[in-house]
């Protein structure tokens, strides 16, 4: 059962974001990414990670999503249906990704992962806010720092000059 | 006696008792999931039959008139033949629509207004699934909503849609931000995120701790879900109906329906956090009274918000973002800190409780204050008369 | 259960989309969403090793959910850089955005 | 807890087929005679002109982008909040900080005019 719909969600997770990259219009590919961030959340659920599901859905579909959305209506003009979608290296491009996928997987299905089966623990979110502010108290605090980092300069970059 | 008491959950347990005589245990399992299932997906939709009605008779009354009264008896079926009407009438799309996009933004708003009956607790085991993280998946579904208002603007190719759905985004984060903030208080002081917790953690309603994260939910979940005073998103005189204008139809029909479950729904998880939800009198001996305790603090905050948009007027944009982010968040922030550090005081809890509640009501005065001023300068800047001297 | 390897082949495979997206895309936010992909694909590997090489401590989540944080960050900054860009120049096309060309 | 997300997909999928079985039943009753003048755009009875995707201010992408910012900063404090109650008093001291430091950010936000509607 859990191998059928760790199947179902992979699809839907690959297929949406190969037509990410390959959607010609941006706000439609805009649209496949948020269906690929709920498959990302899916397979989140399946590995017994449920908080981090749902901050999948609230950080990545609630605000990145918007975000790019909004900025793909600010820089309008970019969609034109005559425009290329990719740049003249796509085909090389594509090449060294098939490559980098071969590689990979060859890698990926040769190594003895240690496994080490366990039970999750019930506590997890309980852990989570403990190593918050606990062992990870430094990129905790750093992670503040960065977010209002992020904001100020955006915020600069973004705003209109007024005149 | 004692079915009668716990009547749901006895209900329940005959009912997959009886479903176990015939069916394997997974025939049994996914029975219950789609009953249940079914059960929740219909909430907007009853939600939507009653509230327009009650809403048209509560606003009527208010403007000092009748209401519908045509069909049937005091009108309560004027929603029925609106919903037959909605099914009949004829779907336009428009000719510069993206087809795809505009089809699909009134489904996924009604599927998200459904997904978050799943987590509300009816009464004790009176829920769909009691979630670990259940208000954090409360605040991760509303973000399906918000696209959707994008893909409703996008997909119609009408400057008004697209300038309303704009403005109705940035209104839904706007005001998400005080939500998560007074939602994040009410788990600080449960320590869980369980709706269910959450409530059985309410030995006095949060409401009277908690007045500040109260308020700032309340005024929060009203934008959210468009009421007025801050019904900007279909503010007819400036933006003719907001992104969904050219719907028609039952298309149109879906996001009423979602507009009207989700104010249900908002009001529900009010009582939930604030109200304790299907906590009353009685309500340990009789389990069964929970569902109805449940059902009428929901319907007590829906009318306060028919109320409060029978008498007030409509804010304008700037002055609705600047509430959200200048009073809301800061006022939201300090309540969370507030607490946090009431809670770490080695004191008897009915103390700490009455802490909480001093330094919420000292955060009301001042954001309060603050506003006066703000008017006062305001009114200062444009030589206008105070409102105490009396204009009219 | 489902082995650790089909976890890590699907991130692979999300990475690899990702990094098409992000060398191959002529529209700089189109670039963005390939790179958020390519952010995404590391967070399940984090996760898959969480859940199936050390359950018992959370530093596999703490990481993900630091790498959503950098994420945010980083889509912030970019996107503000593409519409500033845009204000500038009427383009988003990352071949015309060369001045820094010698 | 596998099975509560079950129950959750099951859900999802009946919450989207609602809305769809009830197009479907729409679409086999309402009448259907399109003609150009109801298809047109709707633009209070004028003729529609120009491009719809005229451009937007930089002042929406403001609010989201402050938006983003206490977003993130919520999946750090939900899980502070269900452990606080195990947690010593440095809990209270780090959070303080992390919060200050937003605040900071919000008052820079305030002071800058990035949450003034111009």
């Amino acid at each position: 059962m859990q191998q059928v719909m760790f199947i179902v969600i992979s699809a839907v997770t690959l297929i949406s974001g190969a037509l990410v990259v390959t959607t010609r219009s941006l706000f439609r590919s805009a649209l496949w990414l948020v269906l690929a961030f709920f498959g990302i959340a899916g397979l989140f659920v399946l590995l017994n990670a449920e908080f981090l599901a749902v901050a999948q859905i609230l950080i990545y579909v609630g605000a990145i999503s918007i975000l790019i959305i909004f900025a793909i209506m600010l820089s309008r003009g970019v969609m034109d249906p005559e425009t290329r979608r990719f740049n003249d290296q796509w085909g090389v491009v594509a090449g060294f990704t098939a490559v980098l996928l071969v590689l990979l997987v060859a890698i990926l299905t040769r190594v003895q992962w240690p496994l080490a089966a366990g039970a999750v623990p019930a506590d997890a979110i309980q852990r989570l806010g403990a190593d918050f502010v606990g062992p990870y108290v430094i990129p905790f605090e750093v992670a503040s720092v960065l977010l209002v980092a992020a904001m100020i300069g955006a915020i600069i970059i973004a705003r209109e000059r007024e005149n | 006696m004692d079915y009668v008491l716990d009547f749901f959950v006895n209900l329940g347990r005959s009912w997959t008792t009886w479903l176990g005589t015939f069916l394997p245990e997974w025939g049994v399992t996914i029975i219950n999931y789609l009953v249940g299932g079914i059960i929740l997906v219909l909430m907007p939709v009853i939600a939507t039959l009653t509230l327009t009605w009650m809403e048209r008779k509560v606003i009527g009354r208010i403007q000092n008139r009748l209401g519908p009264n045509r069909v049937g008896p005091w009108g309560i079926f004027q929603a029925i033949a609106d919903a037959v009407k909605m099914l009949i009438k004829e779907d336009i799309i428009p000719d510069a629509a993206d087809r795809p996009v505009f089809n699909l933004a009134p489904i996924l708003i009604a599927g998200a207004a459904a997904l978050v009956w799943a987590v509300m607790p009816f009464g004790k085991g009176v829920i769909g699934v009691d979630l670990n993280v259940g208000v954090l998946y409360l605040v991760a579904v509303g973000s399906i909503t918000t696209v959707s208002v994008i893909m409703a603007g996008w997909g119609s190719n009408n400057k008004f849609a697209l300038i309303g759905a704009f403005r109705g985004v940035a209104q839904l984060l706007s005001y998400e931000v005080p939500m998560i903030l007074s939602i994040a208080t009410v788990v600080l002081l449960a320590g869980s995120m369980s709706t269910m917790r959450i409530v059985e953690a309410q030995q006095i309603p949060f409401i009277f701790v908690l007045p500040v994260a109260f308020i700032a939910y309340f005024l929060a979940s009203a934008a959210e879900v468009g009421r007025a005073p801050f019904d900007l998103l279909e503010a007819d005189s400036e933006i003719v109906a907001g992104y969904f204008i050219e719907y028609s139809g039952l298309k149109f029909g879906w996001f009423y329906i979602a507009e009207y479950g989700n104010l249900f729904a908002v009001s529900a998880i009010t009582a939930t956090l604030f109200l304790g939800g299907w906590r009353g009198p009685f309500s340990h001996q009789a389990p069964v009274l929970g569902p109805l305790y449940f059902i009428i603090k929901t319907v007590l905050v829906v009318f306060v918000m028919m109320w409060i948009r029978g008498t007030w007027p409509r804010f304008r944009i700037d002055q609705m973002l600047g509430f959200a982010w200048k009073v809301l968040v800061p006022a939201s922030l300090a309540n969370l800190l507030w607490v946090a550090i009431v809670l770490k005081i080695a004191l008897p809890t009915i103390v700490q409780w009455a802490l909480m509640l001093g330094g919420n009501l000292l955060i009301l005065v001042i954001a309060a204050g603050m506003l006066g001023r703000a008017a006062k300068r305001h009114a200062e800047q444009r030589n206008l008369a105070p409102l105490s001297s009396g204009a009219a | 259960m489902v082995p650790l390897t089909w976890y890590l082949i699907v991130a692979a495979a999300l990475f690899c989309i990702g990094t098409f997206g992000a060398l191959a895309r002529r529209n700089a936010v189109g670039v963005l969403m390939g790179v958020e992909l390519m952010l995404n694909a590391v967070n399940i590997n984090l996760v898959a090793f969480w859940r199936y090489i050390n359950v018992g401590q959370m530093t596999g989540q703490l990481f993900a959910i630091f790498v959503i944080t950098v994420a945010a960050a980083e889509a912030a900054v970019g996107l503000a850089l593409i519409i500033a860009i845009y204000r500038q120049r009427r383009t988003v096309n990352v071949e015309e955005i060369d001045t820094m060309k010698g | 807890m596998l099975s509560q997300y079950a129950f959750i997909g099951v859900f999802a999928i009946i919450a989207f087929a609602l809305p769809v079985i009830g197009l479907v039943m729409a679409w086999l009753l309402r009448p259907k005679k399109p003609n150009p003048a109801k298809n047109a755009t709707y633009e209070c009875g004028m003729e529609t002109f120009g491009d719809t995707w005229v451009q937007f201010k930089a002042q929406y992408y403001l609010y989201a982008l402050v938006f983003v910012v206490f977003d993130v900063e919520a999946i750090f404090v939900f899980p502070w909040a269900v452990a606080y109650n195990k947690l010593g008093l440095y809990a209270l001291v780090e959070m303080v900080l992390f919060v200050l430091i937003l605040l900071g950010g919000l008052l820079y936000a305030w002071q800058k005019k990035a949450l003034e509607w111009h």
